[in-house]
């Protein structure tokens, strides 16, 4: 499980977050939401490693993982599909998976075939460069190799950000079926509402830099909707 | 009648082998506002590429204002006609502030001696506050663009889209990475634009699509799908099949 | 109007470095011309112009480096060309004093069996002309250079080996006998300039006090190039070049006009410096000095300008100190002072300064673009 | 007792001429003195008295050992110096005393020794190794004597050899050429010398052309005409394959820098010096060897390439960890620090080895030249080719077909994400700057064999090797081989008509062109990753 | 009190391989000399900086070494290009440079000593040898591309051309500094070599390049009995990088060998090794010309009675010392001083064997009687002349050291 408290961020003398809590845990899905610029991809690069925390503990399995280098993360298990999706641009798709496999032992290096069976485009161009890809192609491609390293928490950043109709909602029954089949703790960082409320099991929303509103999945869609929904407005 | 602002008749584009557009024709009118939809990789921003003059295809026409070749230029001379857009992947100048990103966009003398003898006036001044309040980010105007996140980023490129008051606004995703309801306003933005200017929106979310009620265009594997109102085409079975899914 | 383009143009650190500058070339004349005993040496003056020269030239690799995101490894070829035609002029100006005393050729042409004036060498018997040449003919070949360059869209290394290529292959045809500038001695032995003989304290009194007005006049007018709109334009290019074009900005006319007038300002520079230190020959053209110059700027600041005067001036001054006081293990020192404010000094050594007053209000410093 | 026939008949005949006539001793006596020309006289005429005692001279002379004692006119063979000087007396082959600077060496120049192997050349003709017969053969070639003509005759009566037959027949004609022989008889000459390769036809058949017979001048002019048009054609051959070897030296200057510089982005200015550490790795094995086991020369070079690369590669590792390490973000600030370790090293090695040039050897197999057809290829050059692309061939492999070279490559592009992959890059960029570093390394053991080894060696590379990354295309290590290559074979094909120098302005000019034209170099990495 | 002398050698750069040697031994002179009790009375300071092969440098340091540190005399200089730029220096601030390196002539100053080889101590004697001794008819002369190679190469010209040398029997080439492939041009010597007439490499290929020129010799198989070559920049300094096993027989002309045996060579070589610390260092020819510069500057010092420069090169003239090789050197008017020429083959040792030598010493030629426009130039620096460019046929000292 992983475990936020108190967490706090900054960039130079701007704080990003300011005491965050939450937690994530196996077989959950847990979102986040909120409007441009309150802290969402802050608190994910907090999570793994990409940016120090000036407070607060990062809890993984029950040890402190906010000093570990986000190598050491990866190695326990922390997957990271970021936004902007960062695909290896002159490392063919193939390729792209394949760094994958660095955090994995040897006998688990190799792809595994849901990955294609969610994403087949990917299966069509395994040799093209990821840097050729179109936006949604690439969003594609970094999930999919995030999916490689087996992660035991997954960590999404607007997955569904320039990806066709079609298959965000694969991605969305990929997600389900990460959840439940591989016991995933997956924490989803998400715009697109309808999506979010489908797919949470915990929700909390985020505005200049703090968590103000939590609650499970059902919430979102209940007397508590329009609470939310003013959150998410300006 | 309307007169055709943008024409591509036949364009095609190959990369190594592979056929990104493949003999494309669309026409846009003057004041047109024009959704483009289609699956991950149909060509929409490579479409997009090669109207600025990024990309240039390997045959077919690209007529602007029925009479330039727009094949033959390169971005800053398609810029100068009038065209402006905004990219799928924010890109914003990181070390100037969001200020002088908006600055820096506002139409006005371009070339190197306007530059250097260019002084701020009056009229400028509260187009760019005008601009930084549409855009929310008045209060961030002195910080560097690079401190931006994401979607606010998002946000200052539409800012600079506006400010170059261009003819023709191509607008690649605009509302990625938008809350619900600014996505909304985001719509209702680009058509108060339309009818003065001509814009052309590429966008996967479908609620977005129709909050603009407009002609939309179907692009799957370089080529035209299908054109028509946003019921029509999502209607249609090859439609749902290659892009909206069941 | 004038105050506000005062404050645009002289902010704190322009403004000490400035203040510096002048009590520099006020102390030193006056110390080596009209105290008793001579405080300073006038080859500390000479030194000292020298200095200047360098500065100069870095400031104007930091106008298209530390601006523009040109990284030009062939910047010394400019600064040669400059010091080429000052020193032909000053060929010239000997006159019937070489060895050879012929009137109308330099010793080396006389002892080569030329016997006309080349029509590359007429006109530099005058002196306006020379300077005039000092810029024109460096602002000319960055001119075409980079004409042909930036259209074609080379950047990055690609732009800077083929600058290093440029002064490489000028070395190489400089060297050149057949070329008529000397050849690997270059040009030297000159005599006056201007009338006034090279060797007095008071001509070289006044080179010093020229190339910092020279100096104060290319700081000066390199701040306010980016200070203005073109400046902002300039480093759009240096951060996002393709993105720029999308907004217009025609990216190779604002890099030609920035590399050409850079060009110039190194011309002026050499011009400068040729009859300050008696020689100018092909080794300037050498791709280690072009390197040198980079050196200079990365280590006072880049995109500072008053940063990449300043590094110009303490390398040099490093240089002379230690081989002079540790001629066997200088290097050691020099190579340990790169390394150590590269690692400990990453804003430079103007920067250092800035941050340790901590008076100065921290300015950001511009991103670094992603991949040279 | 042929020998003995073959001497007397030569001395019989060197009888007739009066100067030459003279008694052993007095020969003896005049050896010391004189200009070359009237000793080589001299050394003819000792050599056809026949005497015995000629050869012990003879050799000594050539040899450079022979002395003459002022005090009594003996003359001795002295070698060694100072405290280890010792002396033989040569008629005697007694061993005597000698004081330093009590003697007065013997001088002999090119053109005496030439004449004192010719000299010998006859008293070696019927020698009963074959291999002194068959150089003796070819040295009367190559001095042709009208005198030698009835020793040859005799010698080719009683070879068996079919090799020597040859080259007697070949020292035959050219002889026969030089004596006032009927002219059909050196008509026939020449067409016998025609045979040989062209270089030999034209420097043994030039001098003819302006013989005073007509037909001789002709058929002398033919020879040389057609053995010059063999040569021409052959040029080309030769220029390309001048080209591919100064290719492979680019190659090998560069293919360290397309790693850390092309993959990693870092602008390493002592790449150069990692270079010079190879080299100076090979010099210390060489040393070591020379010392403690001489018989192990042959291998040194062998021994001395894995401690090049764990040397030059352990100093990578260094720099990377110590100084490039801190500075991925800011790649142009890595130009300032490597330069200052290039400064450095530059010193470091100075300081320790002194600023002189060492010697480093070739071993015998890096030594000499074979002929291909009328190409000249020498072993070094040969080998130095075979070892770089050996090492481009090992290179490419690593990365593109191992998982490390995977990770290098993700790690350079974008470390943050490589990180969250659970990819070391620590390790990586250690791993990958000290495998750019030990290459430079290895490159360094090769170019021990042909350049300097000295504090500057690097600095002499450093602009080339850039100049190669970059025109290939920076990332791309097969555009470094192809650059490397073409430059080196266009730059071979212009030096014989431009000259040196022009040849390398005009190499620097076309890459400046070329590079208008492609932007992103010969191999560009193209695609919308880059041109964003 | 100590009177002060100044070292200008490149320590670091690409002339710190020739260089350093000469500071090292000039180290080595001023300590001996000091041991005999130093120079009127007082003992001698060694200034030593680093002008780092870089030419404008050399001017500054110079001023430095003159004016900040007061030096009496400066012993410095390797390439021309470097002296160049120094001249001015010396002249204005009135000092003294010896200069001991070979080099191409044409040039007397003042306040100059040049105890290095001009054309005539080197270049010509050479020549003489290959077409007397050795029956040379064709010319390959292969040098780098700088002033010393070019101006000997035309003075070889003419020279040659005097001699009956055709146009077609001579080809001059250039090469960059520190050229290293040499696979070309060692192939066209073979070609031109092979043409029937006896042929000869003259080579003024500079420092560096000449490592890579004898491997590739060697290796091409270019035996000194068929074409030899001499250099005029190849001493045992530059041997010491190589295997010259492949080498033996060909040439180099010089002032001095190390292999000379005389007692003075002998006690120089010693001491040498004493002081460097190890028997591997070799001594060449420039070092010589610093042994008897500096002998004769302490001579003149103390004839003179001061280190005063005017007083110093007024007692100069004439001052004679012995040299390394058995002689008796002296100082020329024209500031140039008698030498002996020797012609020497490389041994597999390393070494040069002498195999011949003029008869007597010869005085350096400062305006080569070879070439137009010097023919007619002498320098004589003693009063009343007192001038570096004397026009014998118009009668005038032409240029700028008249006042
Ligand atoms: N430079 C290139 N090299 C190779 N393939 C390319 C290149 N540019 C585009 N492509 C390919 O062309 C196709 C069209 O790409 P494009 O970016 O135009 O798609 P898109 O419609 O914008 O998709 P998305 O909705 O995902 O943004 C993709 O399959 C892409 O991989
Ligand atoms: N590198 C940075 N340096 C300085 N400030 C930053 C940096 N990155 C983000 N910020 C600031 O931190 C705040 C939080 O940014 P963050 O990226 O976490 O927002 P977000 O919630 O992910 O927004 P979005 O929905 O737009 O992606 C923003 O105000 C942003 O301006
Ligand atoms: N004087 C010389 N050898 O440069
Ligand atoms: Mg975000
Ligand atoms: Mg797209």
């Amino acid at each position: 499980m992983l475990e936020i408290t108190d967490v706090t961020l900054q960039y130079g003398a701007a704080r990003a977050l300011r005491g965050v809590s939450c937690t994530a845990e196996p077989g959950q899905v847990t979102t986040v939401l909120g409007r441009n610029g309150v802290g969402k991809t802050s608190l994910l690069r907090a999570i793994v490693g990409r940016h120090g925390i000036s407070g607060g503990a990062i809890r993984w399995e029950g040890a402190d993982i906010a000093r570990l280098s986000p190598v050491l993360r990866a190695q326990r298990g922390i997957g990271y599909v970021p936004q902007g999706r960062e695909v290896f641009p002159l490392l063919t798709v193939r390729e792209n998976l394949e760094t994958g496999f660095a955090a994995l032992p040897r006998g688990q290096r190799r792809i595994p075939d849901e990955v294609f069976e969610l994403f087949p485009v990917l299966g069509q161009m395994m040799n093209r460069r990821g840097g050729d890809l179109s936006g949604g192609q690439q969003q594609q491609l970094a999930i999919g190799r995030a999916m490689v390293m087996r992660p035991r928490l997954l960590v999404l950043d607007e997955p569904t950000e320039g990806i066709q109709p079609s298959i965000i909602k694969d991605i969305g029954r990929a997600i389900t079926w990460l959840r439940s089949e591989a016991g995933m703790a997956i924490l989803l960082v998400e715009q697109y509402f309808d999506f979010a409320r489908d797919l949470a099991d915990r929700f909390c929303v985020m505005d200049r830099g703090e968590v103000v509103m939590s609650g499970t999945g059902p919430e979102m869609s209940g007397p508590r909707e329009p609470e939310l929904r003013r959150w998410l407005t300006v | 009648m309307s007169r055709p602002q943008l024409l591509l008749d036949g364009v095609s584009r190959t990369f190594d082998g592979f056929k990104a557009i493949n003999n494309l024709s669309m026409v846009v009118d003057k004041g047109e506002l024009r959704a483009v939809i289609g699956p991950n990789g149909a060509g929409k921003t490579t479409m997009m590429d090669i109207i600025t003059g990024k990309t240039r295809p390997d045959s077919g026409k690209v007529l602007w204002d029925q009479r330039i070749d727009l094949t033959r230029m390169d971005e800053a001379d398609t810029a100068r006609l009038g065209i402006g857009r905004k990219f799928q992947k924010p890109t914003v100048f990181e070390s100037h502030t969001v200020e002088d990103n908006l600055r820096l966009a506002l139409k006005g003398g371009r070339s190197v001696w306007a530059t250097l003898f260019h002084r701020r006036t009056g009229p400028e001044n509260r187009r760019i506050a005008e601009l930084l309040d549409l855009i929310r980010l008045t209060e961030a105007r002195h910080r560097p663009a690079a401190d931006l996140s994401h979607g606010q980023k998002q946000w200052l490129e539409i800012g600079m889209l506006l400010a170059q008051d261009p003819e023709l606004l191509l607008v690649d995703e605009p509302a990625a990475g938008m809350t619900d309801a600014e996505t909304m306003w985001t719509a209702e933005l680009l058509k108060s634009i339309a009818g003065d200017r001509s814009v052309i929106v590429v966008e996967h979310d479908m609620e977005f699509v129709r909050e603009l009620d407009c002609r939309v265009t179907v692009l799957h594997q370089g080529s035209v799908l299908a054109e028509g109102s946003l019921a029509h085409v999502s209607a249609m079975p090859e439609v749902v099949e290659v892009y909206l899914g069941r | 109007m004038t105050r506000l383009i005062a404050t645009r143009l002289i902010d704190r650190r322009m403004g000490i470095f400035l203040i510096g500058l002048f009590i520099i070339t006020v102390a030193l004349p006056i110390g080596n011309l009209w105290i008793e005993g001579r405080p300073v040496p006038s080859y500390a003056v000479s030194l000292m112009g020298k200095y200047l020269c360098y500065a100069l030239l870095a400031v104007a690799l930091d106008l298209v480096w530390g601006y523009c995101g040109i990284l030009s490894l062939g910047h010394g070829a400019f600064f040669a060309l400059g010091g080429y035609a000052m020193g032909m002029h000053l060929m010239r100006e000997i006159g019937t004093r070489g060895v050879y005393a012929n009137a109308n050729l330099p010793d080396f042409m006389v002892f080569l069996g030329w016997q006309e004036l080349p029509w590359f060498w007429w006109g530099f018997d005058m002196f306006w002309f020379a300077a005039l040449m000092a810029m024109l003919v460096p602002g000319f070949l960055a001119f075409v250079f980079g004409w042909f360059a930036f259209r074609s869209r080379v950047t990055g290394v690609y732009l800077s080996i083929i600058t290093q290529a440029l002064t490489y292959a000028l070395m190489l045809a400089f060297f050149r006998n057949e070329m008529g500038f000397g050849g690997n001695n270059g040009l030297t032995d000159f005599k006056d300039i201007l009338g006034f003989p090279l060797q007095s304290d008071r001509t070289r009194v006044g080179l010093m006090v020229a190339s910092a007005v020279a100096l104060a006049g290319g700081l000066l007018l390199a701040r306010w190039i980016t200070t203005s709109r073109l400046g902002q334009v300039l480093v759009c290019v240096r951060d996002a070049e393709s993105r720029t074009r999308f907004l217009g900005y025609r990216v190779e006319h604002y890099k030609l006009f920035i590399f050409t007038l850079s060009a110039m300002m190194a011309g002026v520079a050499g011009a400068l410096y040729t009859p300050q230190v008696g020689i100018i020959n092909p080794g300037e053209f050498s791709p280690a000095n072009s390197i040198e110059i980079v050196i200079w700027v990365a280590l006072g600041g880049r995109g500072t300008l008053v940063g990449a005067a300043l590094g110009a001036i303490l390398v040099a001054l490093a240089k002379t100190y230690f081989t002079g006081w540790m001629p066997e293990y200088w290097l050691f020192a020099l190579g340990a002072l790169f390394i150590f404010v590269t690692i400990a000094l990453p804003k430079g050594v103007l920067g250092a300064i800035e941050g340790g007053l901590g008076r100065l209000r921290p300015r950001r410093r511009p991103t670094e673009e992603v991949r040279a | 007792m042929f020998l003995r026939a073959l001497i007397a008949a030569i001395g019989l005949w060197l009888a007739a001429l009066p100067a030459v006539a003279q008694g052993f001793d007095d020969l003896l006596a005049r050896l010391p003195q004189g200009s070359f020309n009237d000793r080589a006289a001299v050394v003819s005429a000792l050599a056809a008295t026949g005497d015995p005692r000629a050869e012990a001279v003879l050799d000594a002379l050539a040899a450079g050992e022979l002395h003459m004692r002022p005090s009594d006119g003996a003359l001795l063979r002295v070698t060694g110096r100072g405290s280890n000087l010792r002396g033989v007396d040569v008629l005697s082959g007694e061993a005597v005393e000698v004081a330093p600077r009590s003697t007065e060496p013997v001088r002999v120049n090119n053109s005496l020794r030439r004449t004192v192997r010719a000299a010998m050349g006859v008293l070696t003709l019927r020698d009963p190794n074959p291999a002194r017969r068959l150089s003796a053969a070819e040295a009367a070639f190559r001095a042709p004597d009208p005198e030698q003509l009835p020793a040859i005759d005799l010698a080719l009566e009683a070879e068996e050899d079919a090799r020597i037959r040859a080259a007697l027949t070949q020292a035959r004609a050219a002889t026969i050429l030089r004596s006032d022989a009927p002219l059909a008889e050196r008509l026939e000459a020449v067409e016998t010398i025609r045979a040989r390769a062209p270089r030999v036809v034209i420097s043994a058949l030039s001098p003819y052309r302006a013989a005073a017979e007509p037909e001789l001048a002709e058929a002398a002019g033919d020879a040389v005409a057609a053995a010059e048009r063999t040569l021409r054609l052959w040029s080309q051959a030769q220029n390309v394959w001048f080209g591919l070897s100064l290719g492979s030296v680019l190659l090998l200057a560069a293919v360290g820098l397309a790693i850390t510089f092309g993959v990693m982005g870092v602008i390493n200015m002592a790449h150069g010096e990692l270079v010079m550490l190879g080299a100076y790795t090979t010099f210390v094995v060489q040393n070591a060897i020379r010392v403690n086991a001489p018989h192990l020369f042959d291998w040194s070079l062998l021994i001395a390439a894995p401690l090049a690369f764990g040397v030059a590669g352990l100093v990578g590792v260094a720099i990377e960890r110590g100084i490039v390490r801190h500075l991925y973000g800011r790649p142009l600030e890595t130009l300032l620090a490597t330069w200052g370790v290039s400064l450095i090293l530059q010193q470091a090695v100075r300081s320790i080895f002194g600023p002189n040039n060492r010697e480093v050897g070739n071993p015998s197999w890096m030594s000499g030249a074979f002929e291909l057809g009328q190409l000249m290829i020498t072993w070094n050059r040969l080998w130095i080719l075979v070892f770089s692309l050996a090492i481009f061939a090992i290179l490419l492999f690593v990365m593109r077909r191992t998982a490390i070279g995977l990770q290098m490559r993700a790690v350079t592009q974008n470390r943050a994400m490589a990180a969250s992959m659970g990819i070391r890059t620590g390790w990586v960029d250690a791993m990958t700057f000290g495998l750019g570093a030990g290459i430079a390394g290895l490159a360094g053991v090769a170019l021990s064999q042909i350049d300097n080894v000295s504090p500057n060696l690097g600095q002499n590379y450093i602009v080339d090797s850039f100049m190669v990354v970059v025109f290939g295309g920076a990332g791309n290590i097969w555009g470094t081989l192809a650059a490397a290559f073409s430059l080196g074979v266009a730059n071979k094909f212009l030096e014989p008509y431009a000259g040196a120098v022009l040849a390398k302005i005009l190499i620097l000019v076309a890459i400046i062109l070329f590079i208008q034209k492609r932007p992103r170099g010969l191999f560009a990495v193209r695609g919308r990753a880059v041109d964003a | 009190e100590t009177i002060k002398v100044g070292i200008l050698h490149s320590l670091s750069g690409t002339m710190a391989i020739s260089e350093t040697t000469l500071k090292d031994v000039m180290l080595m002179l001023i300590e001996e000399q000091n041991a005999k009790g130093g120079v009127l009375g007082m003992q001698l300071e060694a200034v030593v900086v680093d002008p780092a092969s870089d030419w404008p440098m050399f001017a500054e340091k110079a001023r430095e070494l003159i004016e900040v540190n007061e030096v009496a005399a400066v012993f410095g200089c390797w390439t021309s290009v470097s002296r160049k730029s120094v001249l001015p220096v010396f002249e204005e601030l009135n000092s003294i440079l010896f200069y001991p390196v070979q080099y191409e002539g044409q040039e007397s100053q003042r306040n100059v000593f040049y105890t290095g080889a001009a054309p005539n101590q080197q270049a010509i004697p050479a020549v003489d040898y290959l077409m007397n001794e050795e029956g040379v008819e064709r010319w390959y002369l292969a040098g780098t591309d700088y002033v010393y190679p070019r101006t000997t190469n035309q003075i070889l010209e003419a020279y040659l051309k005097a001699n009956g040398v055709a146009d077609e029997d001579i080809i001059i080439n250039y090469t960059p500094f520190g050229h290293s492939d040499w696979q070309t041009i060692v192939s066209e010597i073979n070609s031109f070599g092979s043409a029937g007439k006896k042929t000869a490499v003259v080579s003024t290929i500079n420092g560096d390049a000449n490592v890579p020129f004898y491997i590739e010799l060697g290796n091409q198989g270019i035996s000194a009995e068929d074409i030899p070559v001499v250099a005029f920049s190849v001493g045992e300094e530059e041997l010491a990088g190589l295997d010259t096993g492949p080498l033996v027989g060909h040439l180099a002309a010089w002032n001095y060998f190390m292999s000379i045996d005389t007692p003075e060579n002998e006690e120089f070589i010693t001491a040498w090794h004493e002081f460097i610390g190890t028997e591997d260092r070799v001594t060449n020819d420039p070092m010589e010309a610093h042994y008897i510069g500096f002998n004769m500057w302490v001579k003149a010092v103390e004839a003179a009675g001061t280190t005063d420069p005017d007083a110093v090169i007024d007692a100069m003239v004439g001052v004679a010392v012995p040299n390394l090789t058995g002689g008796l050197s002296s100082m020329g008017a024209n500031h140039h001083i008698t030498k002996p020429v020797f012609v020497g083959e490389i041994q597999a040792d390393g070494q040069f064997d002498v195999v011949w030598e003029t008869p007597g010493l010869v005085l350096g030629d400062e305006w080569s009687d070879h070439l137009p426009e010097s023919a007619d130039l002498i320098a004589d620096w003693r009063a009343p002349l007192s001038c570096g460019n004397f026009n014998v046929a118009t009668g005038s000292c032409g240029g700028s050291e008249i006042q």
